[in-house]
């Protein structure tokens, strides 16, 4: 279970965050949904100790982990993985290469085993086939999928996803929303979706929270979205041009 | 005039920032190095391609080296009818000083400016967040092989670019001085002694490591986008340059 | 610059060394090539086409402004450097000191200022161009130049080309001042030659300031020529600017190292 | 008024484009669909002169651009108005500056009257006050408001969109498509539009091409997409997949 309690964070006078309130319950899909630029990656990113807070508290499963180190978040990190929105593998590595570095560093295996597991972890995506290729032959999704085994290989409770159908052609987002279910309902890790992609939102999402200009405006199942009256995630959801969300 | 004030006072507060982040980096980079064990494949990766990716411009910057210096001196030489002095003239400035100070430079080019530019990128897109998002602690995975890799292969290049840079000297004034290439090899042996060439090789240890430093660190804080990258890899250039002429004067000025 | 159309060769050990051999060749060969066309459009533009002398200040300034410090600094370390390894040395060896300062500035002339000049020059104004070129051929900017009739090479490279030239043989002029008066420094408080004495022109001659012109004009041609060559030939994002740059510090310093020693041996052979 | 024939063009070893050819009458609005790498934005830069085929010939208003010199080319590329991928503003100007350079160039207008034209595009893009400010203080939706300004800044006949709502979210995007509308019915341009956003697309394309790997998997308009019994069209079009 994750906790934001009054999470607070500016860059300069822009506040991006102010003062957030968000609990996430073990096996659900949380999507975090808003416009460009409404802090969504900036919060998920205080989880894994990339940013930190200028005020408030992120308790996980009980244990205050706001004010860790850098050496102490590591451990946070290997129960929480996080899927950039550049699939961020290492294009001088092979995929299965990318995927066994996690793996060579943190199991003392032989390299033989963690290629082995590597491949193991490659079948859960689907990617096994294509073991010795390099990133640079395949395209956006394929590419995720790599990314997204290579978060699992430490076996992670929860995996956080940054905008992972933005600027993907329709097929391979599909792709990836489907594993991103998947992966929840077969190994039960809780998936937290940073997303503005309204078709991946209703696909997949359990629960959804919104944000805008700092604070979380509603948080509740996609029905709510379906029915809400509220003016301005009436307009996100409905994509007008007009109404009173300030982009 | 306070607006002179001010930008001088920025300048020198964002350099001293600079200065500092440097130091930090290059102390953790020294410590992670003992406690942490490198990563066999990384270190053995960055030692050829900072090898590799050098060794024909350092080669062909020594032969010019030799060739310019034998050029320069020999004129004088002329003057004087002093022949024999022409393996001193030309040999002792290349192994002491403009030798690895040429070499230098080039290496800062093509490997320093390398190394910023690839870390600069790594940065840009993500890559590095990826590895501590994988709790992978990027500095002993990234700058330590890269700073032991550019500093031993500054060494070893410094070496054989000195032996390239006599070796084109010999040529030069064989036919360009019409000096007979024995008698210049005879006054390579009879006037150099293995200090000039010790004097060298140390310099190019301290270059090296001024090279590793700047190059990692320029690489390594580079924010902005691709815009970013190309400032980087010009403020990476620039301070190896600088180092590299400083850090000459002090090593020639206290180990004669 | 379209690849030659690579047939395979057979990949018997012969053919694969001789590959060896000639890849980097016919690489070089295509680079200088494209180099050269460059130089010519850019020469082109300059003369037969109206110049943006507003932009040509702007480039200038930028480029001198922000070299004069690093020359300085760097150029003074050298002189120190130079006198104190000479003096040392001709101590031991011939013991009279009289000279140091007209051969010393002899040498400036002909070959250390213009060298370590352009090789600073290289280093800051080289990459300098290259990665702001090459930014804005990633971020598609030349492309939207050459969709509203402005050629970029007439639009980007002319005005750095005659702002590079210019400063390149300034900051020359000012590297030999800059160089003797550290020289002198040091002369002066560890090997006390007077300032007097140091100051000795007699050993100049004409074939020296020729010579110094010759290599500050070919070095003010070769650099901005060569910079805005590779940063045109950005391609990929960041990492496109990264290679860009990088390419520019190489070619610009391996061009200056290269016309050194042409022209030193031209000079050697016709002017002294 | 635009039409691509047997267009070939390789990246290395593999062909980016294979063989596509299509046409674009005039006064239509042509949908460019496929997957990322399938040299959508190639074809873009083709059809404006910035690049040359391999193979195959690319005819604007009538005329062959293979046999077109500079100077020629410069005055078709006066009818085309382009907003790229990466916004290619001049970070070196102030948006009034980039609005204004295409019409300077030109040369048609006085300072005058580029003023007001750059004052109304302003206002049509709903960014007012947006004149002094430098491209690297904009948000990503407003630098494509601003890129969309200065690609309709001579009424050209002929605009391509490269990508316009990439990384935008719902509510950004819906403006920059309603200007897409909003634009049309003014004038009778011919637009090429690339986009993954097919939901925001349909009100405004009459037809639209898929490409993948280089070949032309289909043409046609939304009738002909909706009934296609190609597995590939399909899912590309309701964002579905079988793994």
């Amino acid at each position: 279970m994750i906790e934001f309690l009054k999470v607070r964070k500016s860059f300069g006078e822009k506040h991006v965050l102010r003062g957030v309130d968000l609990t996430v319950k073990a096996g659900e899909i949380m999507f975090i949904i808003g416009s460009s630029g409404a802090g969504k990656s900036v919060l998920v990113k205080h989880l894994v100790g990339l940013l930190r807070p200028d005020g408030g508290n992120i308790i996980l499963d009980g244990k205050d982990i706001t004010y860790l180190s850098e050496r102490d978040f590591y451990d946070v990190r290997k129960r929480c993985a996080m899927v950039f929105q550049n699939s961020t593998l290492f294009d001088s590595m092979t995929l299965l290469d990318n995927v066994a570095l996690p793996i060579r560093k943190h199991f003392s295996v032989s390299l033989e085993e963690a290629r082995r597991r590597a491949v193991e972890k490659l079948a859960l995506v689907g990617m096994e086939g294509q073991a010795d290729r390099y990133p640079a032959d395949f395209g956006d999704g394929m590419r995720k999928k790599v990314a997204i085994a290579r978060a699992l290989t430490l076996d992670p409770q929860f995996v956080i996803f940054d905008e992972p159908t933005t600027g993907i052609d329709p097929i391979s987002a599909a792709i990836v929303d489907n594993l991103i279910r998947d992966l929840s309902v077969n190994l039960g890790v809780t998936s937290i979706v940073v997303s503005h992609d309204l078709r991946s939102i209703f696909g997949v999402a359990d629960r959804i929270a919104m944000l805008y200009q700092g604070l979380f405006i509603l948080d509740g199942p996609p029905q709510l979205y379906r029915e809400t009256d509220h003016p301005i995630v009436r307009q996100f959801i409905d994509g007008q041009p007009d109404g009173p969300m300030e982009v | 005039m306070t607006s002179v004030l001010a930008n001088i006072g920025r300048r020198w507060l964002s350099l001293s920032e600079g200065v500092g982040q440097m130091t930090l980096l290059t102390l953790t980079t020294w410590w992670k190095f003992w406690t942490t064990a490198p990563d066999r494949i990384e270190f053995m990766r960055s030692l050829y391609k900072v090898g590799v990716q050098s060794f024909p411009i350092v080669v062909v910057t020594a032969l010019l080296t030799g060739a310019i210096m034998v050029i320069q001196s020999g004129q004088l030489v002329a003057q004087y009818e002093a022949y024999g002095l022409l393996g001193w003239g030309a040999g002792y400035a290349t192994l002491r000083e403009v030798g690895p100070i040429l070499i230098g430079l080039m290496f800062s080019g093509r490997v320093g400016a390398n190394n910023t530019a690839e870390l600069g990128t790594m940065r840009i897109t993500e890559q590095i967040d990826a590895l501590r998002a994988l709790a992978i602690d990027p500095i002993p995975y990234l700058l330590v092989p890269r700073f032991f890799a550019i500093v031993s292969m500054m060494f070893l290049l410094t070496l054989v670019g000195n032996l390239m840079a006599l070796v084109g000297g010999t040529i030069t004034s064989q036919f360009l001085l019409q000096v007979d290439w024995r008698l210049f090899v005879w006054s390579l042996r009879e006037y150099l002694h293995l200090s000039d060439l010790f004097n060298g090789l140390i310099k190019s240890v301290f270059f090296g490591i001024a090279i590793a430093t700047v190059s990692n660190h320029f690489g390594y804080h580079t924010s902005g986008g691709a815009v970013g990258v190309g400032r980087a890899v010009n403020s990476s250039v620039v301070f190896s340059a600088v180092s590299i002429f400083v850090l000459d004067f002090v090593i020639g000025y206290f180990l004669p | 610059m379209s690849a030659p159309a690579a047939q395979t060769p057979s990949s018997g050990p012969m053919s694969r060394s001789l590959a060896a051999v000639g890849g980097p060749l016919l690489m070089i060969g295509g680079e200088l090539r494209d180099i050269f066309r460059m130089l010519f459009l850019t020469l082109y533009y300059l003369f037969r086409k109206p110049v943006r002398w507003r932009a040509v200040v702007e480039q200038g300034y930028e480029i001198g402004n922000r070299s004069l410090v690093f020359v300085t600094l760097v150029l003074g370390f050298l002189g120190m450097i130079l006198i104190y390894q000479s003096a040392y040395q001709a101590q031991q060896i011939v013991g009279d000191l009289q000279l140091l300062g007209a051969l010393f500035l002899q040498l400036l002339f002909r070959e250390f200022a213009p060298t370590i000049t352009a090789l600073m020059i290289a280093t800051r104004v080289g990459t300098g161009i290259a990665a702001e070129v090459g930014s804005m051929v990633v971020t598609e900017q030349v492309d939207a130049l050459r969709m509203n009739n402005a050629d970029p090479i007439q639009y980007l490279v002319v005005p750095r080309f005659v702002a590079g030239l210019v400063m390149t043989v300034v900051l020359s002029v000012f590297a030999v001042v800059v160089c003797f008066l550290a020289g002198m420094f040091v002369a002066d408080r560890l090997f006390d030659v007077s300032p007097t004495t140091f100051f000795n022109t007699t050993l100049l001659t004409w074939g020296d300031l020729i010579a110094f012109l010759m290599k500050a004009f070919a070095y003010g041609i070769a650099v901005p020529v060569i910079s805005a060559h590779a940063g045109l030939s950005a391609f990929g994002g960041s990492e496109g600017v990264g290679a860009a740059t990088t390419k520019a510090v190489v070619n610009c310093s391996l061009a200056v190292v290269f016309l050194d020693f042409l022209l030193s041996g031209f000079a050697f052979v016709f002017l002294f | 008024m635009i039409r691509f024939e047997g267009i070939r063009k390789r990246h290395g070893a593999e062909w980016v484009l294979d063989g596509v050819s299509f046409e674009v009458p005039a006064g239509s609005q042509l949908g460019l669909l496929g997957p990322g790498g399938a040299g959508k934005s190639l074809l873009l830069k083709m059809a404006a002169g910035l690049v040359r085929p391999d193979e195959g010939s690319v005819s604007v208003m009538g005329r062959d651009l293979a046999h077109l010199n500079e100077v020629e080319m410069a005055e078709l590329r006066l009818n085309i108005g382009m907003l790229f991928q990466n916004y290619a503003l001049f970070d070196f100007m102030t948006v009034e500056e980039n609005i204004a350079f295409p019409l300077r160039q030109e040369g048609r207008l006085s300072e005058a009257e580029i003023a007001a034209r750059v004052d109304s595009l302003l206002k049509e893009v709903d960014l007012p006050r947006a004149h002094k400010s430098y491209p690297n203080q904009l948000s990503g939706g407003m630098k494509k408001r601003v890129t969309f300004a200065r690609a309709v800044a001579r009424k050209p006949p002929i605009v391509f969109f490269d990508d316009p709502t990439a990384g935008l979210d719902p509510v950004t995007s819906s403006k920059i498509f309603r200007m897409l509308n909003h634009g049309r019915m003014h004038t009778e341009t011919t637009s090429i539009i690339i986009t993954h956003d097919i939901l925001g697309l349909q009100g405004i394309c009459d037809h639209f091409v898929l490409l993948d790997h280089g070949k032309l998997v289909l043409h046609g308009t939304r009738e002909d997409f909706e009934r296609s019994e190609r597995r590939m069209v399909r899912q590309f079009w309701d964002g579905t997949s079988d793994e």
